[in-house]
């Protein structure tokens, strides 16, 4: 493709980053500020006490596990349940698809505070005590659905004869699951994945009805609508960024130097191809 | 290992549409058959069946002797290549080659090892790790079929392996392919329109037309002695004629033509419509005089060098059309366009066969 | 005694669990296991679940909210005997607090703090009256930040007292015909002046960051959004009407099984220590005799730099509202925000 | 049915059964039938719960259009039902945020699918998701700061003399709903990125050269090659973000105008502060039908099929 | 219209490997021009450079005498048909082939009619309203053509458009795409990797190996007379000798080899390390008594039936190979394997010829 579209799709690229990360420097500027309201305007000064707070507060880091094993359990549970009904909701034709389909994506829009509630309720019903494990059913019944949207549109462009090539090697079915339309879901289930990890860590009604006593982040932190949140969320979401860059930093820094190895490498076998040959 | 496979009656209809249409042929173990036929005459249909993708419709099919009904792909000892190749994007060339052997446990060395073993063979050393995207088109053929043999199935079913290869690698895998079929005993069905290959690598051919089989053969009888004009003109060249045939009995006919009476073969069941003459090219003869018999002066046209041969096109002067093919090995003088010839054949070479088909 | 609580209360205040909890634990030898909640709604909703499913002893609720819990059966009776009811303050656990706090004679209700909603005002920009008025909150003037249903009774209260409403104010949170009539008229008027509304506040936040950050001169708000401008040129102020006042206390599970625990904690924070801590834990004010000795002095000055005894004694108890009565209400605060 | 055990052999159709079935009935149809069924009874003290007046009707159902009030849809004055405006409101700006975030999504993940180096994809991926550690509640807090009057923004565009003095973007320069917009695009833009990207990914690339060397300028081959392929992932992505606009409640409480009502603050209301579980369910399962309806509406007007999605 | 192209020096690397290797050829307008090599060896990459999907890493392209770097492929005269075809799955057969006009803004009345006329032209009527997946591979192939052709480009790029073709439809498709050619005075390039195809349908062949061209000419003389030893095997069969060559002055000289010493042509210029002796099977003939130079005692091995022609494999008692081909025109004699028989060839018929490349 030519390179003056290409750079006009580089400039859109980032000013889209430009989008999405100026209001993280308006909360990320508030973990600064020494005023109680997460913002960086009004400016009161200079402070590192929301940092020296979120230290402290050892609510907050039992808060921050339980919120990660919880977003955990729901990326382990969702991803099958949402790849198989995707894989379903492909295969099954005429109306129950449809009709499959609307239970399916429902969910969504159900309010936080009916899943909540129902969901306790109805596990309450069969004796299930409220808990983090609550949280995670709860979640599962509408994060599932996101899962289940990506792989159905992944699995719409997977070229059947694939399959068909694998089992005729031999392959169970189950084998080819795994090699074969598994590898190809992955970006999906990758994306699924990662939208599902954050959309549990976001989750606040849900979670606020069915945990129990066990705080996780969101709720711990949002509960005090009533007092004010107070900057040792910036603090700590500043804190998960950073590591998430310097992660991508690593990993690009590393892929990098992977990658002129990797070139050093082939253009030596290359040579030695060519010397073999005459 | 090697297993026999018969179809019995098979049919395959896909809605209204019959794409194999009562195909009756038993394979001999260890047999090396080639299914050739047109574009869209139900070749790879048949191919779908035997290994389990399609069920046909009616009929029966028999692998080693057993009904295979009802048998999942990966329950039957075939290995099929397919039109597409339908490689794994997503493995390595090495990983692709060694899928078969991995979903059966083989352990990882084993498996590389195979897979390089199997990469000098189809002359791909050294792109074991290379990725599928990679390759040019007739790298990843050569990829696909190391995957298949890989398994080293009872039955190969090879869909146009070799068409994207070019001549001289087509070449030397057919000769591959010729000697692992030899070395493994293993039973070989083949689908190609390429008439050459079929001819040349194949123990029996079936000609193939709009899903019916028109003429199970081996490769000589097939080229000289066509049940058919179909099968006479799919396979190889030929000069036709129309006219009326009037047999003597002693397997020979007189044919009236609008070019003048002709003599030539007819086989005693003889009958049908659309009867005409068939002569091949290559033994139709250009001559400044007339011969005795089935003789046409003709007018010299295109002349095409195609390598070992050249084709001579010829215009009679009742304007029917007569191709000659002369051999290119130097001591062959070329006509010149515009020339005037006598074009001739020997009413042995020339068959009188019923038209049949309707391509 | 001994044992262990289960408390359910409002989150976001630290000294809870900090300080008060421990001191309790000290002195009782009970421990407090407590879960927070952002707000009484979820509380309730909690205590439907817990009412089968166990779980919780004690809640702290808002006076004029516990009647539909009672009505939805999540309440049992405090015993008094156990309690000492004389630790209150005058006006918070007798007189009319006293009886709001009762169903067919018996205690449902015991007061734990209570606080203000009240004029915040922008010392340099706000225009207020000569005695600042809930009708300053409608001069076109001024930009406020209000609560929607907090905006429509300060109308009422308003008018009530400029006697511009057929029957008393107060009528409407007895008899729901009254209320349509009362809060249609103050709707209408309020849907006058709804030019003036910058923004509506539901926490904390939301209120701070309506005055800061979006400008806003004036605003009927908590006593804890002042206390937190207060440095930053803002006042507190009663209104000549009277300041809102709220009250929030303690009510008992119908199947709290830590029966006696639970009246030892209600008990405590009774206390003037008790109630002082409970009271510094939310900014706001203590409902025991004494306790001021125990006040944080800083919160004290705060309070008294705005209610003098006659603005105390002008107080504006919100009044206990049936269900049915907070369905309407929010009613009215729907048509007011589309409006 | 065939189809599936002939491709996946009956353990994992089983299987696929199995947890499709957990998840519809035990987490999502079980749960919801005592509310479903709460919703068709009035909300009653509960001494009178079993009484003479607990009865099935569609009473919770009915409030939905009850309250008529005079009012402004798309500038056109309407008397209508005042939950019915709030359901129509937010019906109308859900799907104004849907059509936004397909505008933004789509360069974006044809610049990720086809442009970006492949290899850098990982990081560039990385670097989009970093947005989410930040929860959503302090993300649209961040653009209500944004947009509050003496905000950034307002700063910004009276210095550079954009604008003489600062607006309150929040109240709405064309609609009541504009920051309820901005924040939710922000919000959910990614939901709609991935699986568009996920659909133009999996594109040959001939297909668009042969297009391109057909003569096709670079709109004709995104709108005739690249977009129809990228259907099903369009589809996806769109009924993601629609539903979780519709859905959502803290971007709309946190930056919504004082003329704006989410139709999720309605039930919220009624669920929490009115106590009448009864009506919020009522509410809930309406909504969830009307939006389903919607949804299907607008795929049948843009011919999206189900198995276009679905295959 | 039609326009020539010049590549002038092109390469083309990926990463570090050098896929085009300073390619210098000059196609005239209107010229039938086929660039003919093994898989792999950058045929496909040329033409993507010619239609603007890859840019040359070195030298020059020009189209009609103007350098087209930089131009976008929708801004090229050309119409490329893909190895791969890649057509349009979601639209019809008809809106596939009409998509080039589409773009234009011809209405859809025409366009429709346009397409209608290319099916018929590629033998696919009534085909308009399927899909492609409706389609076998050969048809797929066929859209492709007609697609390509629907915008009457100045320069048609076809990358093996034939090879999923049966041999019939492929000789109609060949006979097809020069009338076309002819008519319209397009200029063509055509890749392949048959011979056959390349020799018939060109007015000049360019013959590649690894990225570089190795000889550019008439196809005539490409067969008659390759420069080396690669275009000789690639075009074409070969017996092949190694030996030392000893030149006469005349044009001729003495190759001595481990089979006895031969006499063949030997151009002047020849030299380098790996210098062998050519000839082609047609040339070689079999006979009962050896002839008077260039004869070897053969034994007959296998014989495989090709059709209009007989391959017969010979091994020399000093153990070389020798093919011979026998037209198969009746009055030929196939000899019977295991026979003893002389092998000889002409002097005039043989080349000695250096290897030059590493195939
Ligand atoms: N799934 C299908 N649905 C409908 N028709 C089909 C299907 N598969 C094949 N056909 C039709 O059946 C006929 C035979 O197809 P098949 O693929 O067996 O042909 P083929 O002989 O392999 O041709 P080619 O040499 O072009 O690959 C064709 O006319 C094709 O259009
Ligand atoms: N994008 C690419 N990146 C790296 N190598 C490539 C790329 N495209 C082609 N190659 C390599 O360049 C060489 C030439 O490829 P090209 O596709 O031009 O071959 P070809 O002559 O068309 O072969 P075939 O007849 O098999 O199609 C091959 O070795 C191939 O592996
Ligand atoms: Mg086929
Ligand atoms: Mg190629």
């Amino acid at each position: 493709m030519n390179k003056k579209s290409n750079l006009l799709y580089h400039l859109y690229f980032g000013a889209f980053l430009f989008y999405m990360f100026a209001p993280l420097a308006i909360m990320g500027g508030a973990a600064f500020n020494d005023n109680k309201l997460p913002s960086v305007y009004p400016w009161k000064g200079f402070t590192e006490r929301w940092f020296v707070d979120l230290m402290n507060d050892q609510v907050m880091w039992t808060s921050l596990r339980n919120t990660i094993l919880v977003a955990l359990a729901v990326v382990i549970i969702s991803l099958p349940i949402g790849t198989a009904g995707a894989i379903l909701v492909n295969s099954i034709a005429g109306r129950v698809r449809a009709v499959l389909y609307v239970v399916m994506v429902a969910p969504i829009l159900m309010p936080g505070a009916v899943i909540g509630i129902s969901t306790l309720l109805f596990w309450n019903n069969v004796s299930v005590p409220p808990g983090l494990h609550l949280s995670v059913l709860g979640q599962v019944s509408y994060i599932a659905a996101f899962v289940m949207l990506l792989v159905l549109a992944r699995l719409q462009s997977f070229d059947q004869a694939l399959e068909e090539a694998a089992l005729d090697l031999g392959a169970s079915h189950a084998q080819v699951l795994r090699r074969v339309l598994l590898p190809h879901l992955s970006p999906a289930l990758y994306a699924g994945a990662a939208i599902a990890f954050f959309q549990s860590i976001e989750n606040f009604n849900v979670t606020l009805f069915t945990r129990g006593t066990s705080n996780t982040l969101t709720v711990y932190v949002f509960s005090k609508v009533r007092s004010g949140i107070t900057p040792t969320i910036n603090a700590l979401a500043l804190m998960l960024i950073a590591v998430t860059a310097i992660l991508a930093l690593v990993y690009e820094l590393r892929r990098r130097r992977q990658a002129k190895i990797e070139a050093a490498r082939e253009a030596e076998a290359r040579r030695a191809e060519e010397a073999m040959a005459i | 290992m090697s297993a026999g496979i018969d179809l019995d009656n098979v049919c395959c209809d896909f809605g209204t549409f019959r794409a194999v249409d009562h195909v009756n042929v038993s394979i001999k173990p260890g047999e090396f058959f080639s299914f050739l036929g047109p574009s869209g005459c139900g070749k790879t249909t048949i191919l779908r069946m035997i290994s389990g993708f399609n069920e046909p419709t009616e009929g029966v099919i028999r692998i080693g002797g057993k009904d295979v009904r009802g048998q999942r792909p990966n329950q039957r000892p075939t290995a099929l290549i397919f039109q597409n190749l339908a490689l794994f994007p997503l493995m390595s060339i090495w990983e692709n080659i060694s899928f078969g052997l991995e979903v059966r446990g083989v352990d990882k060395a084993t498996r590389r090892k195979k897979a390089e073993e199997l990469l000098k063979l189809v002359d791909l050393p050294g792109a074991a790790d290379k990725m599928v995207s990679q390759l040019s088109g007739g790298q990843k053929q050569r990829v696909a079929i190391a995957r298949a043999l890989a398994v080293e199935p009872q039955v190969m079913l090879l869909d146009e392996p070799l068409s994207a290869l070019d001549l001289k690698l087509r070449q030397h895998m057919r000769a591959e392919l010729r000697a692992i079929q030899k070395r493994t005993g293993v039973t070989f069905i083949y689908i190609t329109h390429d008439q050459g290959e079929a001819l040349a690598m194949s123990d029996r051919v079936g000609v193939m037309s709009h899903g019916r089989l028109q003429q199970v053969a081996d490769p000589r009888d097939i080229y000289n002695n066509p049940v058919n004009g179909f099968v006479a003109s799919f396979v190889g060249e030929n000069n036709v004629f129309s006219g009326t045939a009037s047999p003597d009995g002693s397997g020979f006919a007189r044919f009236d033509t609008q070019h003048g009476p002709f003599r030539a073969r007819m086989a005693p069941g003889v009958t049908g419509k659309n009867i005409k003459l068939y002569v091949r090219p290559e033994h139709t003869i250009l001559s400044e005089t007339p011969a005795g018999e089935n003789s046409v002066a003709v007018t010299v046209g295109d002349v095409a060098f195609e390598g070992n041969f050249i084709s001579v096109t010829t215009t009679s002067d009742t304007g029917a059309q007569l191709v000659a093919e002369l051999r290119n090995d130097g001591s062959t003088k070329v006509p010149a366009t515009g020339g005037k010839l006598y074009a001739s054949f020997d009413a042995a070479a020339a068959a009188i066969l019923p038209d049949e088909t309707a391509v | 005694s001994s044992g262990e609580i289960n408390f359910t209360g409002w989150a976001g205040y630290p000294d809870l669990a900090g300080k008060v909890f421990p001191a309790f634990e000290q002195a009782t030898g009970i421990k407090v296991n407590f879960t927070e909640l952002p707000d009484q709604d979820t509380m309730f909703a909690q205590a439907k679940v817990a009412i089968e499913a166990g779980g919780i002893d004690v809640i702290e609720p808002t006076i004029d909210r516990w009647g539909g819990w009672n009505s939805n059966g999540l309440l049992g009776p405090w015993d008094p005997a156990k309690l000492a009811l004389d630790n209150y303050l005058p006006g918070l656990a007798d007189g009319s607090a006293g009886e709001r706090s009762r169903a067919n004679g018996e205690l449902f209700y015991v007061p734990s703090n209570w606080g203000t909603e009240a004029l915040v005002a922008n010392a340099a920009d706000a225009k207020l009256s000569d005695v600042a008025s809930l009708g300053d909150l409608f001069n076109p003037d001024n930009q406020v930040v209000v609560r929607p249903h907090s905006a429509l009774a300060a109308m009422g209260r308003w008018l009530d007292a400029q006697g511009k409403l057929p029957r008393p104010w107060l009528d409407g949170y007895t008899d729901m015909d009254a209320m349509v009539q009362l809060w249609d008229i103050a709707l209408a008027e309020a849907i006058k002046a709804k030019g003036n509304v910058v923004q509506w506040w539901s926490g904390e936040n939301e209120a701070n960051a309506g005055f800061t950050a979006n400008g806003a001169t004036l605003g009927l708000c908590w006593d804890s959004t002042g206390y937190n401008l207060r440095n930053d040129g803002y006042k507190y102020i009663a209104p000549a009407e009277g300041a809102f006042a709220w009250h929030q206390g303690f009510v008992l599970m119908k199947n709290a099984t830590n029966i006696d625990q639970a009246h030892e904690f209600a008990k405590f924070v009774s206390t003037p220590e008790g109630s002082a801590m409970w009271a510094t834990a939310f900014s706001s004010n203590p409902v025991g005799k004494g306790s001021s000795n125990f006040m944080n002095p800083d919160v004290s000055a705060y309070y008294n730099g705005t209610f003098d005894d006659a603005a105390l004694a002008k107080l504006w108890w919100w009044p206990e509202q049936s269900a049915e009565f907070i369905a309407k209400r929010g009613e009215y605060a729907d048509k007011y925000k589309a409006a | 049915m065939g189809d599936l055990l002939r491709r996946y052999g009956t353990g994992l159709t089983g299987t696929f059964f199995v947890l499709t079935a957990f998840w519809l009935l035990a987490l999502v149809i079980l749960p919801n039938i005592t509310l479903l069924e709460a919703s068709f009874r009035p909300y009653l003290p509960v001494t009178e719960i079993g009484g003479p007046k607990d009865v099935y009707s569609f009473d919770n159902y009915r409030k939905f259009t009850a309250n008529p009030i005079d009012s402004n849809l798309l500038a056109i004055p309407v008397t209508m039902p005042i939950h019915t405006i709030t359901f129509l409101n937010t019906v109308i700006y859900s799907a104004v945020v849907t059509f936004v975030t397909f505008l933004l999504s789509y360069p974006l993940a044809y610049y990720l699918a086809k442009i970006a180096d492949p290899k850098s994809l990982p990081t560039l991926i990385l670097l989009l998701f970093i947005p989410l550690w930040v929860s959503e509640a302090l993300r649209a807090f961040a653009w209500y700061i944004i947009l509050t009057l003496n905000g950034p923004l307002n700063a910004v565009l009276t210095g550079v003399g954009i604008l003489e003095k600062p607006i309150r973007w929040q109240n709405g320069v064309f609609t009541a709903y504009d920051a309820i917009m901005i924040g939710l695009v922000y919000t959910y833009v990614l939901f709609m990125l991935f699986p568009i990207y996920g659909s133009v990914q999996s594109l040959d690339r001939n297909q668009i050269e042969a297009a391109e060397d057909l003569g096709a300028k670079w709109w004709q081959t995104h709108w005739r090659v690249i977009l129809p392929h990228a259907k099903p992932g369009i589809a996806s992505g769109c009924v993601m973000v629609f539903m979780l606009s519709a859905g959502s409640l803290l971007v709309p409480a946190q930056l919504g105008s004082t003329r704006s009502n989410w139709f999720t603050q309605s039930i919220q209301q009624w669920m929490l502060e009115s106590q009448d579980w009864n009506t919020g369910a009522a509410y809930s399962f309406l909504y969830i039908l009307l939006c389903m309806v919607v949804v299907l509406l607008v795929m049948w007007i843009f011919k999206v099929k189900l198995s276009d999605i679905a295959k």
